[in-house]
């Protein structure tokens, strides 16, 4: 779920690029400390990249609607760690917005916030809790909740920006999250499915 | 051998097909794929003919004119698609596209499990395709130990495990060395043996003239269908397409051989037989 | 073969061989007019604007422009439903339908958002459709944003066509055995898909690795930027053009 | 015209190349390479001409033997593999493992810019390499929006904007079709008149019996090198390298023509030219 631009209003925009900075400082950082290690990796990193892009360009089936791409964000942090996915996340989000017209430039903090950084951290973690209970469990549930996660975070994002005249923020999260559920609670369970699935694959290759 | 005055299997009839920034590949395409018949569709590179063999397999959808199934058109929705894919199989260039699981018989299984047929009926298919095209040795390698030709017959067991009626290949015998070229002729010649009509598409213009019965010329805005001995024959239509004389008809015709005969000279070989008959 | 509209219009456009800066002027200062103003008419003026300078001044074709504006304009429609619809009661209601009630606050407060959404990605789109998202991340070099990134976004976008063009046609080889038919198989064939296209793109990039190896490569994916002298007629017109708008946001306010 | 008597530009001596699973790929290998001369590297695919070109370019190190340049022993250090890389360059079959970058014009920058070059030599580097190749046109089109014709010839001009002395060019005209073929063929025609030694591999013989001064054979445990008119008139040798006889040769042999003349039928033009010659 993107976040077009003219969305948020300026301030909001502010800060969440301030929210994320850190977090894609950080990111950064570990990329250039994995690119001194092994130069090799560069072109790795590169293709991971564009992998996580093309992912996110795919449509999942039997899930109908606008929005029915998967995030990748689940995936991807399982396989290459939430602080490289925040730092891969934020060239990946720049990629949608300026060749697929996804997202936005002004928006670029908050979803880079609910992409990048929040919806991996959830993913990952659960995927490491629940990792000792069954590696299956915790893929579901991972690439599941990454998804819904970011889901989440969005519709507070935009609740925090526009609150409703009488129930204030709490009242317009619970609008934005009604909203957006009937297309993006399937599709997380699709996704987590399919990540079951590709992690299944991926054991085999 | 097929009867001319019965409708083709398989046709295009006035087809247009483009892509962004190519407009018009195919204008106004008119093709008839008989049962039985081997049919090579030459062009240069970027002439359509991969887009040409998609548009019969119905992986592209024409904005003008009509795939025909016996006759019928065919509509471009999910379930009539998915009847049509199994009947017309469509094997691209590159292997390793064609190819989703990581081991031998497990890709070539893909598509007999999709049909949702029972397993043992899965089984048998699969075990089939693999002896049809000598792959049974193989069968529990990982794909990514084969060489680049083996990988291409894999690739065919897998289309063939759908049992299809026609089946449409893509440069089978581009990026393959000499002995390669003769397996791969070899593996079309048992599919034919099963049923199967084979069309293949080709810049190799020596290949079609050995191989084929018809010929499918892709020309700058427009399509030439007829007997292999018929279009090739034909230097001018050949060089406005790009494509070479074959070698055994530019020497065949300065000795002076009759090129259109039923068993016309077909290889370097048969050239060689035909000189040393002469004495 | 992977393709983007957007993308083909930026290599193709009359703009091209402008330099960024130029362009980032332009569209950058629209998208700071739209995303702050607080009349609704100024983000649609610099929307139509946009649109017209595309498609008019730098030859990109309307169907492109168009068609990648709808995509956020239908994000921002479903969210402005979440803007207007109230549960429960609101202080100035100018409509009620059982619990569900519309504020005469968030309406005009959906306008304004509505506009800037609609004005603020036309901007982008601006630069987005006429200039090659490479020159985009090449001009960031001289921002300071780290070199290793840059080389990353660089050797993305090629390995994104390169990943694209095998994505599209294994996806196509699948649906010819039916790997789409239905829901379960579906799943499983868009898994192997994106296995497959992991495990390519990393067996690719070790192979560009050895390719590049032979060319000298040893870490730095620098090139030969090309040489765009700013037009500074272009860049006075720009400034105009958006001072324009930013004093019509400041009187309409 | 090179002189016999004098030292190769770039050889192997003795060389021994593996990899793990495929211990011996080269074994005891050597080579000559005199400047000037054609050389093409034979072999049906999987015989180790991917492996020959890349140990002559220093991508390899071989296990024994060694590579010779100008009979001095190449150094496997960084440096020293610096400097041979830049004197001579090699070409891969897939041009998608060489591209890099965004537009053909950068790309071709890519290798004088890693020599640090100052900005206006690799300008004059990279438009005298794209002038070469005939890509002025092209230049400042996205790579993804080239066919695979042109996508080679782009890499080929990305090796050549480093001014090799040697270019190894991996199956230069594999993929490719007839039209195609000819423009490589005119591509390496001007590279050499540049002044750069062409060593390309192929498994059509019928291309290396046309284009080349000398053959380099690979046989199953061995090497043979020779002049291409010696080697390629062998067809014991040329069949246990799993290489068909060049069609010309075939024909040629049935007719009686002399095969090893200097100026020997190359083609099959040459060979009706030949044929008509004789009434």
């Amino acid at each position: 779920m993107h976040i077009a631009d003219g969305f948020l209003p300026p301030l909001h925009c502010l800060a969440w690029t301030a929210a994320s900075a850190p977090f894609v400082v950080h990111g950064v950082r570990r990329i250039r400390q994995i690119v001194d290690d092994d130069p090799e990796s560069k072109l790795l990193l590169a293709a991971s990249g564009a992998f996580t892009f093309l992912m996110s360009a795919i449509k999942l089936p039997s899930v109908t609607g606008s929005s029915s791409h998967p995030t990748g964000t689940g995936v991807g942090a399982i396989i290459f760690r939430p602080p490289v996915m925040a730092a891969l996340g934020t060239v990946v989000l720049i990629f949608q917005a300026l060749l697929l017209s996804h997202g936005g430039i002004t928006t670029l903090g908050a979803n880079v916030f609910s992409m990048a950084i929040a919806g991996p951290w959830m993913g990952y973690l659960c995927f490491r809790v629940l990792r000792r209970v069954h590696p299956w469990i915790a893929i579901f549930t991972g690439v599941a909740l990454a998804n819904l996660s970011t889901y989440v975070v969005t519709s507070a994002q935009l609740a925090l920006a526009h609150p409703d005249p009488g129930s204030g923020v709490v009242g317009a999260f619970g609008r934005f999250l009604a909203i957006f559920a009937l297309t993006q609670v399937p599709l997380a369970v699709i996704e987590g499915l399919v990540g079951v699935l590709l992690f299944r694959a991926l054991r085999d290759w | 051998m097929s009867d001319r005055s019965q409708p083709p299997v398989l046709a295009l009839q006035g087809v247009d097909v483009g892509y962004p920034g190519a407009p018009e590949v195919l204008d106004h395409a008119t093709v008839e794929v008989r049962a039985g018949r081997r049919i090579a569709v030459l062009g240069a590179n970027g002439s359509g003919k991969t887009t040409l063999l998609r548009t019969l397999a119905g992986a592209l959808r024409p904005t003008a004119g009509q795939v025909l199934w016996h006759g019928t058109p065919l509509q471009h929705s999910r379930s009539r698609l998915n009847e049509h894919r199994q009947r017309v199989q469509f094997v691209g260039q590159d292997p390793d596209d064609q190819l989703v699981s990581a081991d031998v018989r497990r890709d070539v299984s893909f598509g007999p499990m999709n049909l949702g047929l029972p397993v043992p009926e899965v089984r048998a298919r699969v075990e089939e395709a693999l002896a049809l095209l000598d792959l049974l040795p193989l069968a529990d390698r990982p794909v990514h130990h084969l060489s680049y030709g083996q990988r291409k017959r894999v690739a065919l067991a897998g289309a063939m495990a759908m049992r299809p009626a026609v089946m449409l290949l893509d440069e089978p015998t581009a990026g393959v060395d000499d002995v390669g070229v003769r397996d791969a002729l070899d593996a079309l010649a048992r599919l034919e043996r099963a049923g199967t009509t084979v069309v293949v598409s080709t810049h190799d213009s020596d290949l079609a003239w050995a191989w084929a019965d018809d010929v499918v010329l892709l020309q700058q805005g427009g399509i030439r269908q007829g007997s292999c001995a018929e279009v090739m024959s034909d230097a001018d239509a050949l060089t406005a397409s790009r494509v070479a004389v074959p070698a055994v008809v530019r020497v065949g015709a300065a000795l002076g051989l009759d090129l259109l005969a039923v068993d016309r000279p077909r290889t370097a070989d048969d050239l060689v037989g035909l000189v040393h008959a002469r004495g | 073969m992977t393709r983007f509209a957007l993308d083909d219009a930026a290599w193709t456009n009359r703009w091209r061989a402008r330099s960024v800066a130029e362009k980032a002027v332009l569209s950058g200062g629209l998208l700071l007019v739209a995303v702050s103003a607080t009349a609704p008419v100024v983000p649609i003026g610099i929307g139509l604007f946009a649109l017209l300078a595309a498609v008019a001044w730098a030859r990109v074709p309307w169907r492109t422009f168009v068609a990648a504006w709808t995509g956020p304009l239908i994000f921002t429609l479903i969210g402005l439903v979440g803007v207007v619809v109230s549960v429960g009661t609101v202080p100035h209601p100018v409509l009620t339908a059982g619990p569900l009630a519309v504020d005469e606050r968030s309406v005009s407060s959906a306008v304004l958002i509505g506009s800037r959404a609609f004005g603020c990605s036309a901007a982008v789109l601006l630069l987005a459709s006429t200039t090659p998202i490479v020159d985009v991340f090449e001009s960031l070099r001289r921002l300071r944003v780290p070199e290793v990134m840059l080389d990353l976004a660089g050797a993305m976008y090629r390995l994104i066509f390169v990943l694209g063009a095998t994505l599209t046609r294994t996806r196509e080889a699948q649906a010819a055995r039916l790997g789409y038919a239905r829901g379960a198989c579906a799943r499983r064939s868009v898994a192997a898909l994106f296995v497959r296209t992991l495990v390519h793109g990393w067996d690719r990039a070790a192979r560009l690795e050895r390719g590049l190896a032979g060319r000298g490569y040893s870490g730095s994916l620098r090139m030969l930027a090309p040489e765009r002298p700013v037009s500074w007629p272009f860049v006075g017109s720009s400034v105009a053009v958006v001072a324009v708008a930013a004093a019509a946001s400041v009187v309409l306010r």
